[in-house]
């Protein structure tokens, strides 16, 4: 039994159960932080009203959701519209399969990877099923039949084209300098330090890749500052404007699931995963039971932390237009991430992809972007000052409206 | 028909180098979030703990849950005249008058009923009402499970008098025809300064 | 601008009011002249029914007038009371000269120095001279600082109560009593401003008229018993009718709100009661609101009950009818109709029965009489009479009359139809009653209900005939109805609908219309339309309200 | 000025004045004989040549009042108006009292002038002794067949009755006396008709006062030049004088209207004087309704005319009333204002609350609780009330008004200074208690 | 208080009671009908005869002489209470009435009606104790010239002093007129056996002071 547990198959199905349940719990429990930081930050207490500081206003939500009149109109495909939702969140689950929780875990005399598969291609299992979730959102906002809901879809569908791209260059940019798509191998090769003082992470190399790597795993995640999706202003609630109860709990579910993936993700591809500096346990050595739960603790922290961070930028900043929105992704994080690609090949090709010339590169390419966009013309709204005024001529029409009779 | 020359462009804003790029603006409204979101972690929210804690600010003039007045002798002090159920934009007030069973006193409401769901607030009644029997109190929190519970008869306005006179007086008004009513200085203070000039004088 | 001027007058003198050329009839004072042209004049002791006293000294006016030296006109340096002056050929007189608007306000110092200020406990408010004048003449505030004259409540009256202290002295309650009821009971006791109106205790007043007292009152000195503390008058609406009391047919208006007659009012009709009605009219509505009234219609087929929708009844009563008619024969059929109903009602009813059985009775229901006629001043004859209440207490004899007239063919009084009915001699009928007390003899009743196979009663209140009844109806109050009554003197005049009927519950000629086949929405209009054919009077001679030329 | 020889009053003192044959004997009923013998044109002509001007107050011509009687009447009555009311006035008193007979062969003059058949004498109730000597004159005459069927033995006949009021001063007005004589209230009626052309019981009817009516003999007996001769043109003939108050003689005296009011108070003739030690502060000259008059203005002369300038309502009643210095004028205004309130029939509005507010405001005032502002409130109530004319039926307002008027005009500074001295917050305190 | 409702229907006149007009009484106020064209003009005399014989108008007596006048019982006590002098409720055998017009109130007869009322210990419309005394004040008795002065019944009492008032309603004379009187109305009650001993003329007119001071004045 030992041996059954112990063994990679074994360890993989205690991390499928572990991790389904734990996340399902934690993704959870970030909404209820979700809640907890919108209020802080408004100066507010939050839910507070169920259990102690609230703690269990989730389970009575949780509750609310699996109770309510699970509702499908009649004019949705309903086949696509129930299974919509549960595309969404099965995606988003998916993707932690690949994701290197806790290294290498040495029992007796085997060694076995924690973490449910540890795939060649582990880099592109994750970033295809990421990006498997537009589906989710596309399908439920076609299925729903309605106006809103499929411009939602309409939406999302435009924002996962353009931001994969920037989202791809980056992970290129990755595995160029690191030479492997095996997740745990770039956590490993990212132990150690420079001078003793800095860690070997991805993020001192290529610090310019990471941010457009966030922000564009806010945008693949469909997080605010990029959640025209379901922009109740406009599109009362976009893609899940029809869907409640059980169903709408697993778009939000998958949301949040989404948001950990994406943060597991950018941790072990440019914060070294569940390396940390100085503390033994967290080094590719230590591989005994203790290291493990040391380093799945220092991944689930820095993933705190960038679940934070989303959180904090959603209360901070107000919602793209849909223009903006492009602009960013096409004017902006393409041609930066490919001046980022150019310089990883341009520096694998001089052996100097793990050297501070990637910075100084990084550094460079920040600032032409900078000059760019300071002798630039167009202002943000994208539309120039010195336009004349709209007639109605320029539309064609005629001249004086006194003509006009209907 | 708008004319060109009515028309005024506003231009956009210039924008500096660094706002151009977003980023600084970002960071700069993360940090004005962050210090909100540690103040209220460690600090004392805005927001009030609702109903155990109760707001301690109370304005004189704050319009809330109706009352009716009673005169000194503990008796209900509306003289069912009507001007509140007519001067009542939402026609929330429904009185029935009948003969008063007092010597000094013509009428008076045998039903007061008042419809607290409909009311507005406006205080017009409050107005409307000669002899100040009905007063706004500043109660704010009037709760019930039931439509019909809102409709607070003259009884229960008669209650919120005895539980609400001691932070608000009856205003007391003397109007003719009622002996012992009202304590204001009959003079107005005209007079009185009038006279006051004169014994100077 | 000539409201006061009917055409019957040949001499129509022109006055100049403020610079305004006025006509107006001849004998007419300067104050009904300056009233009926549009002037707002205050005045308190006129009224136009009752003899001058010019004693509120509130409508004086300048005049010009010959200079008692120089004998040129010249406006006259004293004030002149308008409603004592009567109107000359080319007369000149002024109301908005200063020191007639300074008097006015001054008048009205002086009417609110003892008045006490109990407006909102009043029943006047509202409709109350003293207030609306002081509103707009007045000064806002009382210089006097003194103790008020305090007068109590006196209980004159079974139905009127005296509040001395709102009193204006303006005496047309006195007047009234002797001028028009004759009976004198109301007086003026002490003097000066103890003044006080009185009755001789163990003299109440209570004659048939004293309702009018209240009327005339032009402050809240009178009030009702019956009205009192009922409701405040700006809350009600008031709709033009004709009172269903007597035969004298007077021009009313029903005052209501929310769905509840709350008093009668006399409306201004010189042709049939002048300012005034009766007490028995005015207090008779009473039974529009009881508890007891028929309100479910109810169809009997041997044992069996049922209570139809409205909108099913005409089919299920036609049907029966014409199976009846199929069976017995058209002769066999009777309608009575009662003298309660309207003269559109009861020509539609006939209308519907004749239609069916062209051979049918037409029976007019029983005239209830009681009495002499009361004329008033009590024991007047002649020209002397101001106000009569007819011994005929029933509205609309003489417009069932001139139906029965108009439809031809048999018809027959009532008490020969109660002779043949219980004979056997019909075996369809409809009845329709509405009289507000008992009218059907119970036996008898009973008796012809055994004998008419097919009975139709109708009727606001349970009657004996029900009991054997195939269908009853419940029939509506004349209040809750539109139409028109014919008095005796052969005046029609027409009344509309105060208060809808009890809940469900059709008007009755909205009931008949679609009975008689009629299609669309009921209006008195448009049957007097149709039947201006048969009853040409019908044509054009119906009495539209009259406005009354004086506040009252 | 000669010594005026009294003709109204040549009878008062003289021993069993009152008895039917001592006036005969003095020359009585000699006037009606010689007016029997006359056309009723004729008297009323004669009358009106007399331009005798009525005294009780209005000062109307008898003769031209006479003269608006309708020509076609059937049925005239003649009313005799000794309802003398207004306070200090008590001539009529003293001419009923002494002289009886005077007054009912004036009345049958008149009577006979206007062709009356009827002539009622409405004694005020207050005079008990006055209507038992009235009334056994007028016994004496109907024995000695001067009343009755054929007076004087000529086709004219006339009846006269005694009618006592019963203590209302308006019925003094003579509208409101025919009221009263009809048994009703005695309200001023509203005029027109005049009671000349619907008076009591609605038929014609003369009222004229007693003083006027005992002129009458001596009109007729003398002529009218003789009357006219008497006194300045446009107030002839003789005029009784009543005076009281704290004179030295207080009493009634026949002058003409020449005399000026100090004249009336100082002559020796006539009062006599102040009492010792008194000073005049103010007379009311012509009854209380006509105003007051301050120690300044007494060379006022007691004519029909002059009491305008001095803002007097008119003469009235000449009869003076005369207070000294040391009265509180808070008393005078109280009382005449009491007076008013009290008489006031109450018909109109104006006299009937502006009188009773008037009063009210007067005794607050002497009560020691008078407000600065209730002097000109008393002002602007007394020409509200009455100094418009036409604003009420009869004349009470206006005789109201002009005493309260003029006191608080003329005798301002006393009464302002009486305020002054009240303790501080008694007005306060004193409305409170009020209300 | 102003709320307080007065019962005006029901009669205050006891229907049982014996008739307050006696026969006599009628036939006297009869007597008056053909001086006047109307009954109503009767009205005023009616009143004095029955306020002389009963000392007051009670409210049976008003309906009584409405009766015999044929009018309503309303306009008696309209006319009644006009005016002054008619007493609705039963009065002293002797009415004291003291002037109080502005002559007389200047000469002192404040001073004189307080001391009437110390005397007989009751206030205005008040009746004294025993019976005997009611007291009114009138506005003016027309007798200015010999202020201040009252009226007991019918006999004027003139130039009083606060000091003679004691002595005045002492003496048992002090309400007799001593002049031939006119029989038309009923002397007042107390009145009555005093008019039928009528002094001589000569002694009355020279007892009245006034005639004195006239005669001095011609």
């Amino acid at each position: 039994m030992i041996d059954f547990l112990t063994s990679q198959f074994g360890i993989s199905l205690v991390m499928v159960f572990g991790i389904v349940n734990a996340l399902l719990g934690i993704t959870v429990y970030c909404i209820f932080f979700e809640r907890k930081i919108a209020a802080w930050i408004q100066d507010r207490y939050g839910p507070n009203r169920v259990g102690p500081w609230g703690i269990f206003q989730l389970v009575a939500d949780g509750g609310k959701f699996l109770f309510k009149e699970d509702i499908v109109p009649g004019h949705v495909d309903k086949v696509l519209f129930i299974a919509a939702p549960a595309i969404s969140m099965l995606v988003a689950f998916v993707g932690f399969a690949a994701i290197p929780w806790g290294g290498q875990w040495q029992v007796n005399d085997r060694v076995v990877d924690i973490q449910v598969a540890n795939p060649d291609i582990g880099l592109l299992y994750v970033l295809g099923v990421a990006s498997m979730g537009v589906y989710g959102i596309v399908i439920g906002g076609w299925a729903s039949n309605n106006k809103y809901s499929f411009y939602g879809a309409i939406r999302a569908t435009a924002q996962m084209l353009s931001y994969e791209i920037p989202l791809g260059l980056c992970i290129l940019v990755v595995v160029l300098t690191m030479g492997t798509l095996r997740l745990e191998e770039i956590t490993v090769q990212q132990a150690g330090t420079w001078f003793g003082v800095i860690p070997q992470w991805n993020v001192f190399l290529h610090p310019i890749a990471f941010v457009i790597l966030f922000i564009t795993a806010l945008a693949e995640s469909n997080r605010a500052p990029f959640d025209l999706a379901e922009a109740e202003q406009e599109l009362v609630g976009g893609f899940h404007t029809e869907y409640n109860a059980l169903k709408f709990g697993m778009f939000f579910l998958g949301e949040y699931a989404h948001m950990i993936t994406a943060s597991a993700l950018i941790c072990v591809l440019f914060l070294g995963g569940w390396h940390f500096p100085w503390i033994p346990w967290t080094q590719p050595e230590a591989t005994h039971f203790g290291a493990v739960i040391a380093k799945t603790g220092v991944l689930c922290g820095k993933i705190a932390f960038f679940i934070f961070l989303m959180m904090w930028i959603r209360w901070t900043l107000p919602r793209f237009r849909f223009d903006q929105l492009m602009r960013i992704a096409w004017k902006a994080l393409i041609p930066m991430t490919l001046a980022l690609f150019v310089l990883a090949i341009g520096l694998l090709y001089f052996g100097l992809h793990r050297s501070g010339w990637a910075l100084v590169g990084n550094m460079a390419i920040l600032v032409v972007s900078m000059m760019f966009a300071a002798f630039s013309q167009t202002p943000v709204t994208g539309r120039a000052s010195n336009l004349p005024p709209i007639r109605e001529s320029t539309f064609g029409m005629a001249a004086t409206s006194g003509e006009i009779t209907t | 028909m708008i004319d060109d020359k009515d028309i005024v462009m506003v231009d956009e804003p210039v924008l500096s180098v660094g706002e151009r790029f977003y980023l600084p603006q970002i960071l700069d409204g993360m940090r004005t979030t962050i210090r909100h979101l540690f103040k209220t972690l460690f600090g004392r929210p805005i927001t009030i703990q609702y109903p155990e804690e109760q707001r301690e600010l109370r304005v004189a003039n704050y319009r809330g849950v109706h009352r009716l007045n009673r005169d000194e002798k503990g008796r209900v002090a509306c003289v069912a005249c009507y001007m509140c159920e007519t001067a009542c934009p939402a026609h929330c007030i429904h009185i029935d008058a009948g003969e008063s069973p007092w010597e000094d006193r013509e009428k008076y409401p045998i039903k007061f009923d008042l419809d607290e769901l409909r009311c507005i607030y406006c205080g017009m009644c409050e107005e409307a009402c000669p002899v100040d029997a009905i007063e706004l109190t500043t109660e704010f929190s009037l709760v019930s499970r039931t439509r019909e519970e809102m409709i607070l008869d003259k009884e229960e306005l008669l209650a919120i008098h005895d539980r609400t006179v001691a932070e608000k007086p009856r205003k007391n008004p003397r109007i003719t025809g009622y002996e012992n009513t009202g304590d204001r200085p009959r003079e107005p203070a005209k007079n009185r300064t009038n006279l006051a000039k004169e014994e100077g004088a | 601008m000539t409201a006061a001027c009917n055409g019957r007058l040949k001499l129509m003198p022109k006055i100049i009011i403020d610079n305004k050329e006025v006509e107006c009839r001849e004998g007419a004072s300067v104050l009904e002249a300056a009233l009926a042209g549009g002037w707002n004049v205050p005045h308190y002791c006129f009224h136009p029914g009752l003899k001058v006293v010019a004693s509120c000294r509130l409508c004086l006016m300048e005049m010009k007038m010959p200079h008692p030296k120089t004998q040129e006109l010249d406006w006259a340096p004293k004030l002149v009371p308008s409603c004592q002056t009567h109107v000359r050929e080319g007369m000149e007189v002024r109301f908005d000269s200063d020191p007639v608007k300074k008097n006015v306000e001054n008048c009205m110092e002086f009417f609110l120095l003892n008045h006490p200020l109990d407006c909102p406990v009043c029943d006047q408010a509202g409709e109350c001279h003293l207030q609306d004048y002081s509103f707009e003449f007045g000064r806002a505030e009382s210089r006097m600082v003194d103790e008020k004259w305090k007068n109590p409540k006196k209980d004159i009256g079974p139905k009127t109560l005296l509040y001395q202290d709102r009193c204006v002295l303006c005496s047309r309650c006195i007047r009234f009593t002797e001028e028009i009821s004759g009976t004198h009971e109301l007086t003026l006791v002490n003097r000066g401003s103890k003044l006080e109106i009185d009755v001789f205790p163990g003299f109440p007043l209570d004659n048939p008229l004293q309702g009018n007292v209240v009327d005339v009152c032009p402050v809240g000195c009178l009030l009702d018993k019956d009205f009192l503390f009922k409701k405040r008058v700006w809350s009600l609406e008031s709709t033009p009718s004709v009172c269903a009391g007597c035969a004298t047919g007077c021009s009313i208006r029903v005052d209501h709100a929310e769905r509840v007659v709350h008093r009668l009012k006399p409306r201004y009709n010189p042709k049939v009661n002048d300012w005034w009605m009766c007490d028995e009219g005015r207090f008779g509505y009473k039974y529009v609101h009881d508890d007891k009234r028929v309100t479910t219609p109810t169809v009997r087929r041997g044992l069996e009950d049922s209570t139809p929708e409205w909108a099913d009844l005409p089919g299920i009563i036609r049907y029966r009818l014409e199976e009846n008619v199929q069976a017995n024969g058209s002769e066999k059929v009777a309608a009575v109709l009662s003298p309660f109903m309207g003269c559109e009602e009861a020509w539609l009813l006939g209308k519907f029965i004749r239609d069916a059985a062209p051979d049918a009775t037409l029976v007019i229901g029983p005239i209830p009489r009681s009495g002499e006629d009361q004329t008033f001043p009590i024991g007047a004859t002649g020209d002397d009479i101001r106000f009569t209440i007819s011994q005929e207490k029933c509205p609309n004899r003489r417009g069932i009359e001139m139906v029965l007239e108009a439809a031809g063919g048999k018809t027959l009084d009532f008490e020969a139809f109660v002779a043949s009915a219980t004979a056997g001699a019909f075996s369809a009928a409809w009845v329709v009653g509405g009289y507000p007390a008992e009218w059907l003899d119970k036996k008898l009743a009973v008796k012809m209900a055994a004998k008419i196979e097919l009975l139709i009663v109708q009727d606001i209140f349970e009657n004996p005939l029900m009991g054997g009844a195939a269908v009853v109806l419940p029939a509506c109050a004349w209040v809750e109805r539109e139409g028109s009554f014919v008095n005796k003197a052969g005046l029609i005049q027409t009344f509309e609908r105060a208060i809808s009927p009890p809940e469900g519950v059709p008007q009755d000629g909205a009931f008949f219309f679609a009975l008689a086949g009629f299609e669309g929405l009921y209006t008195g209009e448009r049957v007097r339309e149709q039947m201006a054919g048969k009853i040409p009077a019908f044509a054009d001679a119906y009495e539209a309200p009259l406005k009354p030329v004086h506040a009252h | 000025m000669g010594k005026f020889e009294p003709v109204l009053t040549r009878n008062v003192g003289v021993p069993h004045s009152t008895d039917l044959k001592v006036y005969e004997l003095r020359g009585g009923y000699r006037g009606v004989r010689k007016a029997l013998k006359m056309t009723p044109e004729e008297l009323i002509d004669e009358v009106k040549d007399a331009n005798l001007r009525g005294r009780g107050g209005a000062g109307f011509p008898a003769g031209v009042k006479w003269s608006f009687l309708p020509k076609d009447r059937t049925t005239t009555y003649l009313c005799v108006n000794a309802d003398e009311s207004e306070p200090p006035t008590f001539c009529n008193r003293v001419l009923m009292e002494h002289d009886p007979h005077q007054l009912v062969e004036g009345i049958i003059i008149a009577a006979y002038a206007t062709q009356s058949q009827v002539a009622y004498i409405y004694l005020r109730g207050e005079f008990h002794e006055q209507f038992h000597v009235l009334q056994k004159a007028v016994d004496e005459a109907y024995a000695s067949g001067y009343l009755g069927q054929g007076v004087f033995g000529s086709d004219y006949s006339l009846d006269v009755y005694l009618h006592r009021g019963a203590g209302a001063y308006v019925c003094g007005e003579e509208t409101g006396l025919i009221e009263s004589l009809e048994g009703k209230r005695g309200w001023p009626r509203i005029k027109p008709p005049f009671p000349a052309i619907e008076g009591l019981f609605r038929k014609p009817t003369v009222v004229n006062n007693v003083e006027t009516l005992s002129c009458l003999p001596h009109i007729i007996e003398r002529g009218a030049s003789w009357f006219t001769s008497i006194g300045p043109p446009h107030s002839a003939g003789p005029k009784l004088f009543c005076i009281s108050g704290p004179v030295n003689r207080p009493g009634c005296y026949e002058e003409t209207m020449e005399i000026t009011v100090r004249e009336l108070i100082e002559r020796d003739d006539l009062g006599g004087g102040m009492l010792p030690g008194k000073k005049v502060k103010g007379v009311l000259p012509g009854g209380a309704s006509m105003g007051a008059l301050t120690a300044d203005e007494l060379d006022m002369k007691m004519d029909f005319d002059d009491p305008r300038k001095y803002g007097l309502l008119g003469l009235g009643t000449a009869a003076a009333v005369v207070f000294d210095e040391d009265t509180d004028i808070r008393l005078v205004l109280r009382n005449l204002a009491r007076f008013y309130g009290t008489e006031s029939c109450g018909q109109c509005t104006q006299c009937r609350e502006g009188t009773s507010w008037m009063y009210k405001i007067a005794l607050r005032i002497e009560e020691g609780a008078g407000r600065l502002e209730d002097l000109d409130i008393l002002l602007e109530t007394a020409r509200n009330m009455g100094m418009m004319p036409g604003l009420s039926i009869c004349g009470l307002p206006d005789g109201a008004t002009y005493p309260i008027e003029t006191i608080v005009k003329k005798f301002r500074s006393e009464l302002e200074a009486a305020i002054r001295a009240q303790p501080p917050g008694r007005a306060q305190e004193m409305l409170r208690v009020l209300n | 208080m102003a709320w307080k409702t007065i019962n005006r229907q029901e009669s205050v006149v006891d229907a049982d009671a014996p008739s307050a007009l006696s026969e006599a009484v009628r036939e006297k106020i009869r007597s008056f009908f053909p001086r006047y064209e109307t009954k109503r003009a009767v009205l005023l005399p009616a009143l004095w005869i029955v306020q002389n014989t009963n000392g007051h108008v009670s409210h049976q007596a008003m309906v009584e002489i409405a009766d015999l006048l044929e009018i309503h019982p309303s306009d008696v006590l309209d006319t009644l209470s006009f005016y002054t002098h008619f007493w609705t409720h039963p009065k002293g055998k002797k009415v004291v009435t003291v002037c109080r017009s502005l002559s007389c109130e200047l000469m002192g007869g404040a001073d004189v009606l307080a001391e009437v009322k110390k005397q007989l210990g009751i206030d205005e419309h008040g009746t004294s104790a025993d019976g005997q005394y009611s007291l009114v004040t009138e506005e003016c008795l027309a007798c200015c010239d010999h202020a201040p002065c009252m009226i007991i019944n019918e006999k004027t009492h003139k130039h009083l002093r606060p000091a003679d008032v004691a002595g005045i309603l002492a003496d048992e004379s002090n309400d007799r007129l001593a002049i031939p009187r006119s029989d038309l109305f009923d002397a007042p009650l107390g009145a009555v056996e005093g008019s039928g001993e009528s002094a001589s003329v000569d002694r009355v007119i020279g007892s009245t002071s006034d005639v004195d001071e006239m005669r001095d004045a011609d």
